[in-house]
């Protein structure tokens, strides 16, 4: 372990198996500096936008809010608020689509634009290391802070883990083609990314940080530099091109050569990994009050005239962003929100952005053509070659294909990190990631029906076994009626009272009559009620 | 406008099936062209007939089975196994010969199975064998290089050959295989196997006219052209070079071993990699993708299984070369291979 | 009658040992390279079958569970080892030809098969039918197979027909065409699996054919009230 | 109840046993008789195939002796000796080339005492159909090409197929089948040659007149 | 002399295996078959009654006994392959007699036309509908199995029975499935 250690502080990189060498086209979008939209019009900020439970609405239509104003409380479970994104009326409250692939609608709070972008009190930090770890915690938490990598799971949660760390890694890798969101927030703000980080270093209790960033990013590189000169605890990685590094589990491989377990998280074996912008947003939020509202977003692809890097208000609609940028859309124009390794396709433009948006993107047919009819698998292997994760994507596609979901889990499906490399070189044009999500999806929602039919079964035990229950006690209560009657009797005749013999033949003509009154008025009613309730026991409501 | 829906990734290496079979086609042109000049005429048309077969059985399964038939024609599959027949068999066999062959590999071994990519077995070396198993008279007649005979053969003889079994001059096969020496030619390692198989030392029996350079007339230089154009295949990334070190560390280490201890009586590395089909096994053959184990790992166990039986085959062997059966051996052997050279997903290693 | 109407049925199609069971390849492969000779093994099995599953049949109820199987087994090899020895004697030249794939019919699964499922549950008569048209159709299939693996092999039928049915039947024999090279793979082993995989096919492709004909009309169930009591 | 399970068990398992048993043999006993008559006859036909009935007038079945050389294959072999008026005329041996293509191939070969050969007929073997196969009477009368033929010197290059530069024609695309027959053929003329006054003065002893193989087996 | 030999020999061969066997069938008697757990396990625990039996776990008795496996219409063609895998028999399709597969669905009581008459409560099998006499009634989407007993017994037929709704959690990646508008090109 200790040799390991040795080798990671030698400036030793590893390599991942796999990977693939998509054109960058960076230069599209990374030259022009960061700049912002006016806060006008619609935002629509969808209540859930990272990985856990939603919050809790707290403001009603036509409540007034002011920048920064949170909109939802966090619920229980991983939650996280989201924010107004700047000031003005609440319009709506409701279901609207979100960006999810699915074009699915959600619980979406709609606010109209009063230009004026105030913003609420904000409550700043003048000196972090006064404050408690928890305390940070709870700060990072109402300002709702989630991992902009893509992934989005609260920071909050993910720093409170307290497991020994060896390394807090800051990811500025940024693999996916297009993409400078990130390469443009370490240009400009270098400095509070170093800060952030120094943060982030405090709250996980840890002390040494490293900065990895792909090399084809020489001027994110030269911004860092200097400045981590007086940083003896932040080291600078700059490692070699491929796609995927910038996943957490490749970059914690090249890092340090290590190997996140199955099912498990990179603090299992003493890492923890953060992107640049969530190091930005930390220190945002910690040293200037100001919860996340907004993020970086790269609009870019041959069919938008202005592309570049935005600071975009979260909630803000594509819509608007595009016109800003003067997209030109051609005919079956696909828009992708995310990169074209991993992104998916907007249904619409009305979709707003949220915390992991990092890219909107609208290529051209020429740059990146649609995808050519499948063709039937040759197993030539080259998705094996190139997987990251070394599985057989071609065995995975052929047990997707037979719905073999108990093979897919033996050849670890759950290990797939969806990166699409697979599909990248796939001659026949296999929409490879396409038919894992597919299995995915229907692996957990099998894994749900299952638990549910659990439940059911055991409920209906449960109702079984009650209306048994509730059946012998009614036997019993007649018995115990009948026994005391009978004593009754007994001692009636003990008594030398009427022969009780007498009163019972009177008791059953009359009740031979009584029916038979009944039937009639049931012949005559017709027979309406027959049948349905025979038999039923009555009352047992809950 | 509409927008367009697609899953991610929403970009693509443009390097398809189609392109793959091409660049195969482009580096087995030095082989087939220097098969033509050592056996002659008879090649190219083995190929055209081995082609328009292939063509036409492809065409025929797609239609029984309602499927598009341009989208089979296009991806060129069929055309490779064509080829790879064609150049596999005697140069002037009989033209029913190549024609059952193709068709038997197209029909039988690749569409009865589910057509591209669900088949088990190569279906050019399936082919080849079935041809062996039931015609094994013409599957051996091998025209004697043609530096090495009597008679040239003309183009208008060997389509007469092919087609009616005579030249114009009315010569059967069997008369015009017989050489200069008035012996019947083999091929090296047929002749090899007979001669070594009555008691003859390998000295002995290499001291014939076909043995010259290395590794016998024609063969040797065959050999390296398709040697030549598997290293392109490899350069190109068209396959990979563990399938083709496998076979040829298969075959050449127990070469070398048997060469050590038996000089007389075993045939040497040099002959045994450079004559018969190796490199075209080697390089083309069990490199199909279809057919050969997934992983890399796999791959090197499959091409070190498929040369150790052609090994066998030749020296211990029916036949004098085992190629085709030791490609379809190791195609069967390949769900085994796989299962357990399965490599380790990231995050399951040291985690059991 | 229906019974018997269904015993057949699934005697010589649906449940046919040969193409359905897939019981009794070694000796169904390894004897079909002629149609004589595929004859000549269905005659044998039909009789075994028949014979056992009588036998069974009659002594079913005198034979526990445990130690049905080598009841089974004993009176099955009893039956190929006495047809082993007639065939032995009076049809010597087909004997010749299929001598050593008359063992083979002790482990040939399709009998065992219907002795077990079949003969040891039901009446002797009801049996005896069940192996005759079990035997049938295992014939059939061998016959079939041994014609087209005859007729691509060798261009020929009923080869050697004499040697089972007598020198009458010499004359049964049909030149289709003449081969100047016989197509070994047919008549090779393998050309047996080959040959046989493909009559299996066409059998689901009519299978396959019929369903989309039939269509059954859908009867109702009644519905049980989970919760009537 | 276990034991009386096993009882139980024990008893009905084996009355099957005997009743099946006896049923084996019984017909066993009746088709003896029928099976040694094919299986002499068989062979009669074979012999007399190649020594034809009017060169001798013993029953060549009855006068057999075994015989052990190594040479005609494993030991021992049967030699069927024909006499004409008590006097020497040939003897059938039952030799094995050990060298055939799909194994070892069996032979029936007659010569006559003045050392030419008689006949020669394959009795068994598995060569491929179609190639090694025409060594069948039935398929090719390449066997017959021995008829007549005599072995001379200590070493006869004659007795090799044309191929190794000898009299008899190998089958096109199989010489191996033909160059083991031959050589057999040749061993046991030699033996013949070598050892033929022993063995007709050699008193009949096959005396279980079953032959060790049945003849001309061709399947598959 | 060779027959008695012979039927000696395998009478007492016999004879010994008759006794082994019939001290093994004793000795090893497999007790008690947790058969039925298992395919009950497969069953979707509906308790709808579409197979003819008062509940999923008389089905599987039913099934174990040697009853079809295709009866199942809320489990559909996987139940029935799972069930086949299980049980070693081919899967069939399902039984169109009994129904046929549709999509999970779930009762939803429309509120204002309920009575109270508490006639669903008892319908159902899994008592997932909430209210009490005279009182209105609830589903508990949760709970509901779709099997759809109560709907026959309400008097005022206010019971529906409704697709489960589609939500990005469990959403089925169908690309072809999802609506694309039609935007007014904006420039």
């Amino acid at each position: 372990m200790s040799a390991e250690l040795t080798d990671i502080e030698a400036d030793r990189l590893w390599n991942f198996p796999g990977g693939i060498h998509p054109p960058e086209r960076k230069e599209l979008s990374s030259g022009t500096p960061l700049s912002s939209l006016p806060a006008a019009g619609d935002y629509r900020v969808p209540v859930k936008q990272h990985n856990g439970e939603p919050g809790e609405v707290c403001v009603q239509i036509g409540q007034q809010v002011l920048a920064g104003e949170p909109l939802t409380k966090p619920g229980m479970a991983n939650g996280l608020p989201v924010h107004a994104p700047t000031s003005g009326t609440i319009t709506a409250i409701g279901p609207a689509r979100i960006a999810h692939p699915s074009g699915l609608a959600d619980l979406v709070i709609s606010i109209r634009a009063d230009g004026e972008d105030n913003f609420c009190e904000l409550y700043p930090v003048p000196d972090y290391q006064q404050l408690s770890r928890t305390e940070l915690l709870d700060r990072l938490r109402d300002a709702g802070i989630a991992g902009l990598g893509g992934a989005g799971f609260p920071t909050d949660r993910k720093l409170a883990l307290q497991r020994p760390l060896d390394y807090l890694i800051i990811n500025g890798v940024e693999c996916e083609p297009y993409i400078t969101a990130d390469d443009r927030l370490m240009q400009e703000h270098a400095a509070e990314i170093v800060r952030g980080t120094e943060i982030l270093l405090y709250i996980a209790g840890c002390s040494k940080a490293l900065i990895a960033i792909e090399a084809n990013k020489p001027a994110a590189i030269e911004a860092f530099k200097p400045l981590l000169a007086d940083h003896p605890t932040i080291k600078l990685r700059i490692i070699p091109v491929k796609y995927p590094s910038g996943g957490e589990k490749q970059l914690i491989q090249i890092l340090t050569g290590r190997e996140v377990p199955s099912r498990g998280l990179p603090i299992d074996i003493g890492l923890v990994m953060h992107n640049v912008g969530t190091a930005f947003a930390v220190q945002d939020a910690v040293d200037h009050g100001r919860p996340l509202i907004q993020r970086v977003v790269t609009v870019t692809g041959e069919n938008v005239r202005k592309p570049g890097n935005y600071w975009v208000r979260l909630g803000t609609p594509v819509e608007r962003l595009l016109k800003r940028c003067d997209y030109a859309p051609e005919p079956q124009q696909p828009v992708i929100m995310g990169g074209p390794m991993m992104g998916f396709t907007l249904p619409d433009l009305t979709v707003p952005v949220v915390k992991i948006t990092n890219c909107i993107l609208l290529p051209a047919s020429s740059e990146l053509a649609p995808a050519q009819q499948e063709m039937p698998c040759i197993r030539c292997g080259a998705c094996s070659d190139v997987c990251p994760a070394e599985l057989l994507p071609q065995q995975l596609q052929w047990l997707a294909k037979a719905k073999d979901y108990d093979g897919l889990e033996e050849q670890n499906l759950f290990d797939c990190i969806e990166c699409g490399a697979c599909a990248y070189v796939c001659p026949s044009e296999i929409p490879l990631v396409h038919y894992y999500r597919k299995a995915k999806a229907e692996i957990r929602n099998i894994a749900r029906d299952k638990a549910s039919a659990e439940i059911a079964r055991e409920r209906f035990e449960a109702r079984q076994q009650r209306l048994e229950r509730e059946k012998a006690e009614r036997l019993e209560r007649h018995r115990q009626a009948a026994e005391a009657r009978e004593k009754a009797q007994a001692q009636a005749v003990k008594a030398g009272g009427d022969n009780p013999q007498d009163a019972v033949q009177a008791a059953i003509a009359r009740a031979k009559a009584r029916k038979a009154a009944q039937a009639a008025a049931a012949t005559k009613a017709g027979d309406k009620n027959d049948g349905k309730n025979d038999g039923k026991s009555t009352g047992d409501s809950e | 406008m509409t927008f367009k829906i697609a899953a991610s990734p929403h970009t693509h290496q443009r390097r398809t099936t189609r392109q793959i079979m091409r660049l195969v086609y482009l580096a087995l042109i030095p082989g087939v062209i220097l098969q033509s000049v050592f056996f002659g005429w008879g090649v190219w048309f083995q190929l055209i007939l081995a082609l328009a077969t292939a063509w036409l059985a492809e065409g025929l399964c797609m239609r029984l089975r309602g499927r598009p038939m341009w989208s089979a024609w296009r991806d060129h599959t069929a055309m490779v196994t064509a080829v790879l027949l064609a150049i596999s068999i005697p140069a002037l066999a009989p033209w029913w010969i190549i024609v059952i062959g193709t068709a038997f590999a197209v029909i039988v071994v690749k569409h009865v199975y589910g057509g591209v990519g669900q088949n088990l077995f190569n279906p050019a070396m399936a082919g080849y064998v079935v041809l062996l198993v039931s015609f094994p008279v013409q599957m051996t007649s091998w025209p004697a290089p043609t530096m090495l005979t009597e008679h040239s053969i003309s183009v208008v003889d060997t389509i007469n050959l092919i087609v009616s079994g005579y030249t114009s001059a009315g010569y059967n096969l069997e008369q015009l295989r017989t050489g200069i020496d008035g012996l019947t030619m083999a091929t090296p390692l047929d002749s090899l196997r007979t001669d070594l198989g009555s008691q003859m030392t390998l000295a002995e029996a290499t001291d014939k006219p076909i043995f010259t350079d290395f590794a016998g007339v024609g063969w040797q230089w065959i050999n390296l052209a398709y040697l030549l154009g598997g290293l392109v295949l490899i350069k190109l990334r068209v396959i990979s070079w563990h399938i083709p070190a496998g076979v040829l560390l298969g075959l050449g280490l127990p070469a070398l071993l048997g060469a050590a201890f038996a000089p007389d009586q075993q045939i040497g590395p040099v002959l045994h990699l450079f004559s018969g089909a190796t490199m075209l096994g080697a390089f083309f053959i069990a490199t199909d993708p279809v057919t050969a184990a997934t992983s890399n790992r796999g791959r090197l166990w499959f091409g070190l299984l498929i040369g150790a039986l052609v090994y066998i085959i030749r020296t211990w062997g029916g036949y004098p070369d085992g190629v085709a059966f030791a490609v379809l051996l190791g195609n069967m052997m390949v769900p085994v291979i796989d299962k357990y050279t399965r490599p380790v997903v990231y995050g399951h290693r040291g985690h059991p | 009658m229906n019974e018997y109407k269904e015993l057949t049925w699934q005697g010589l199609w649906a449940n046919n040992p040969a193409l359905v069971q897939l019981l009794g390849l070694c000796p169904l492969l390894a004897v079909t390279s002629t149609v004589t000779n595929a004859l000549g093994l269905g005659l044998a099995t039909l009789l075994v079958l028949v014979g056992s599953n009588i036998t069974v049949s009659l002594v079913r109820d005198w034979v526990p569970k445990e130690i049905r199987i080598p009841v089974f087994v004993m009176v099955i090899a009893t039956f190929v080892t006495v047809i082993q020895l007639l065939m032995n004697a009076y049809v010597y030249g087909l004997y010749q030809s299929l001598g050593i794939f008359i063992p083979l019919i002790v482990t040939n699964c399709a009998i065992i098969g219907r002795a077990e499922a079949y003969a040891s549950k039901n009446p002797w008569r009801r049996s005896a039918f069940d192996g005759l048209m079990m035997g049938i159709g295992f014939s059939a299939v061998l016959v079939v197979l041994g014609g087209v693996r005859e007729i691509i092999g060798n261009g020929s039928l009923f080869d050697g027909a004499e040697l089972l049915l007598g020198d009458w039947a010499a004359g049964l024999r049909v030149e289709l065409f003449a081969v100047d090279y016989p197509l070994l793979l047919a008549i090779l082993p393998p050309g047996a699996f080959i040959a046989m995989g493909f009559i299996i096919a066409l059998k689901n492709l009519i299978d396959h054919y019929r369903e989309q004909r039939a269509k059954q009309p859908a009867k109702q169930v009644t519905r049980a009230r989970v919760t009537a009591q | 109840m276990i034991a009386r399970s096993m009882q139980r068990n024990g008893l009905i398992l084996a009355a099957f046993a005997c009743a099946a048993t006896l049923l084996v043999v019984i017909t066993a006993r009746l088709t003896a008789e029928p099976i040694a008559r094919q299986q002499q006859q068989e062979l009669l036909q074979v012999l007399n195939q190649v020594i034809a009935p009017n060169e001798h007038d013993n029953d060549l079945y009855q006068s057999c002796i075994r015989v052990r050389y190594e040479q005609l294959g494993p030991p021992p072999q049967a030699v069927y000796r024909a006499t004409m008026n008590g006097e020497p005329v040939a003897a059938a041996m039952e030799v094995t080339a050990p060298n055939g293509y799909s194994g070892a191939i069996k032979l029936l070969v007659a010569v006559y005492t003045d050392g030419s050969v008689a006949g020669v007929r394959t009795l068994q073997h598995q060569e491929t159909p179609g190639l090694g196969d025409k060594i069948e009477i039935r398929k090719n009368d390449w066997i017959t090409s021995f008829d007549g033929r005599e072995v001379r010197a200590e070493d006869d290059p004659r007795w090799a197929v044309k191929r190794d530069g000898g009299q008899f024609d190998q089958f096109t695309g199989a010489t191996i089948t033909p160059r083991a027959v031959v050589q057999a053929v040749e061993r046991a003329v030699r033996v013949f040659k070598q050892h033929q006054q022993d063995w007709f003065r050699q008193p009949a002893n096959c005396n279980e007149p079953v032959p060790s193989t049945v003849p001309e087996k061709a399947e598959p | 002399m060779s027959i008695v030999t012979a039927l000696l020999a395998l009478g007492v061969l016999a004879l010994i295996f008759g006794l082994v066997l019939g001290f093994a069938a004793v000795r090893f008697k497999v007790e008690s078959d947790p058969i039925v757990d298992q395919i009950d396990a497969l069953l979707p625990q509906t308790q709808c009654g579409q197979c003819g039996y008062p509940g999923c776990r008389p089905y599987a008795e039913a099934i174990a006994n040697g009853d079809d496996i295709n009866k199942c219409p809320p489990g559909g063609e996987s139940t029935i392959r799972n069930l086949a895998d299980l049980m070693g028999v081919e899967a069939k399709p399902l039984d169109a007699a009994h129904g046929t597969e549709d999509t999970k669905k779930v009762a939803v009581i429309r509120e204002d036309e309920c009575i109270g008459c508490t006639k669903c409560i008892q319908a159902c099998p899994v008592d997932a509908i909430l209210g009490a006499a005279k009182h209105m009634h609830t589903v508990l989407e949760h709970e509901c199995t779709g099997c759809d007993l109560c709907v026959e017994p309400c008097p005022v037929d206010c019971i529906d029975m409704v697709p489960v709704p589609t939500r990005p959690e469990n959403w089925q990646w169908n690309l072809q499935k999802i609506p694309v508008h039609t935007v007014e090109s904006s420039d």
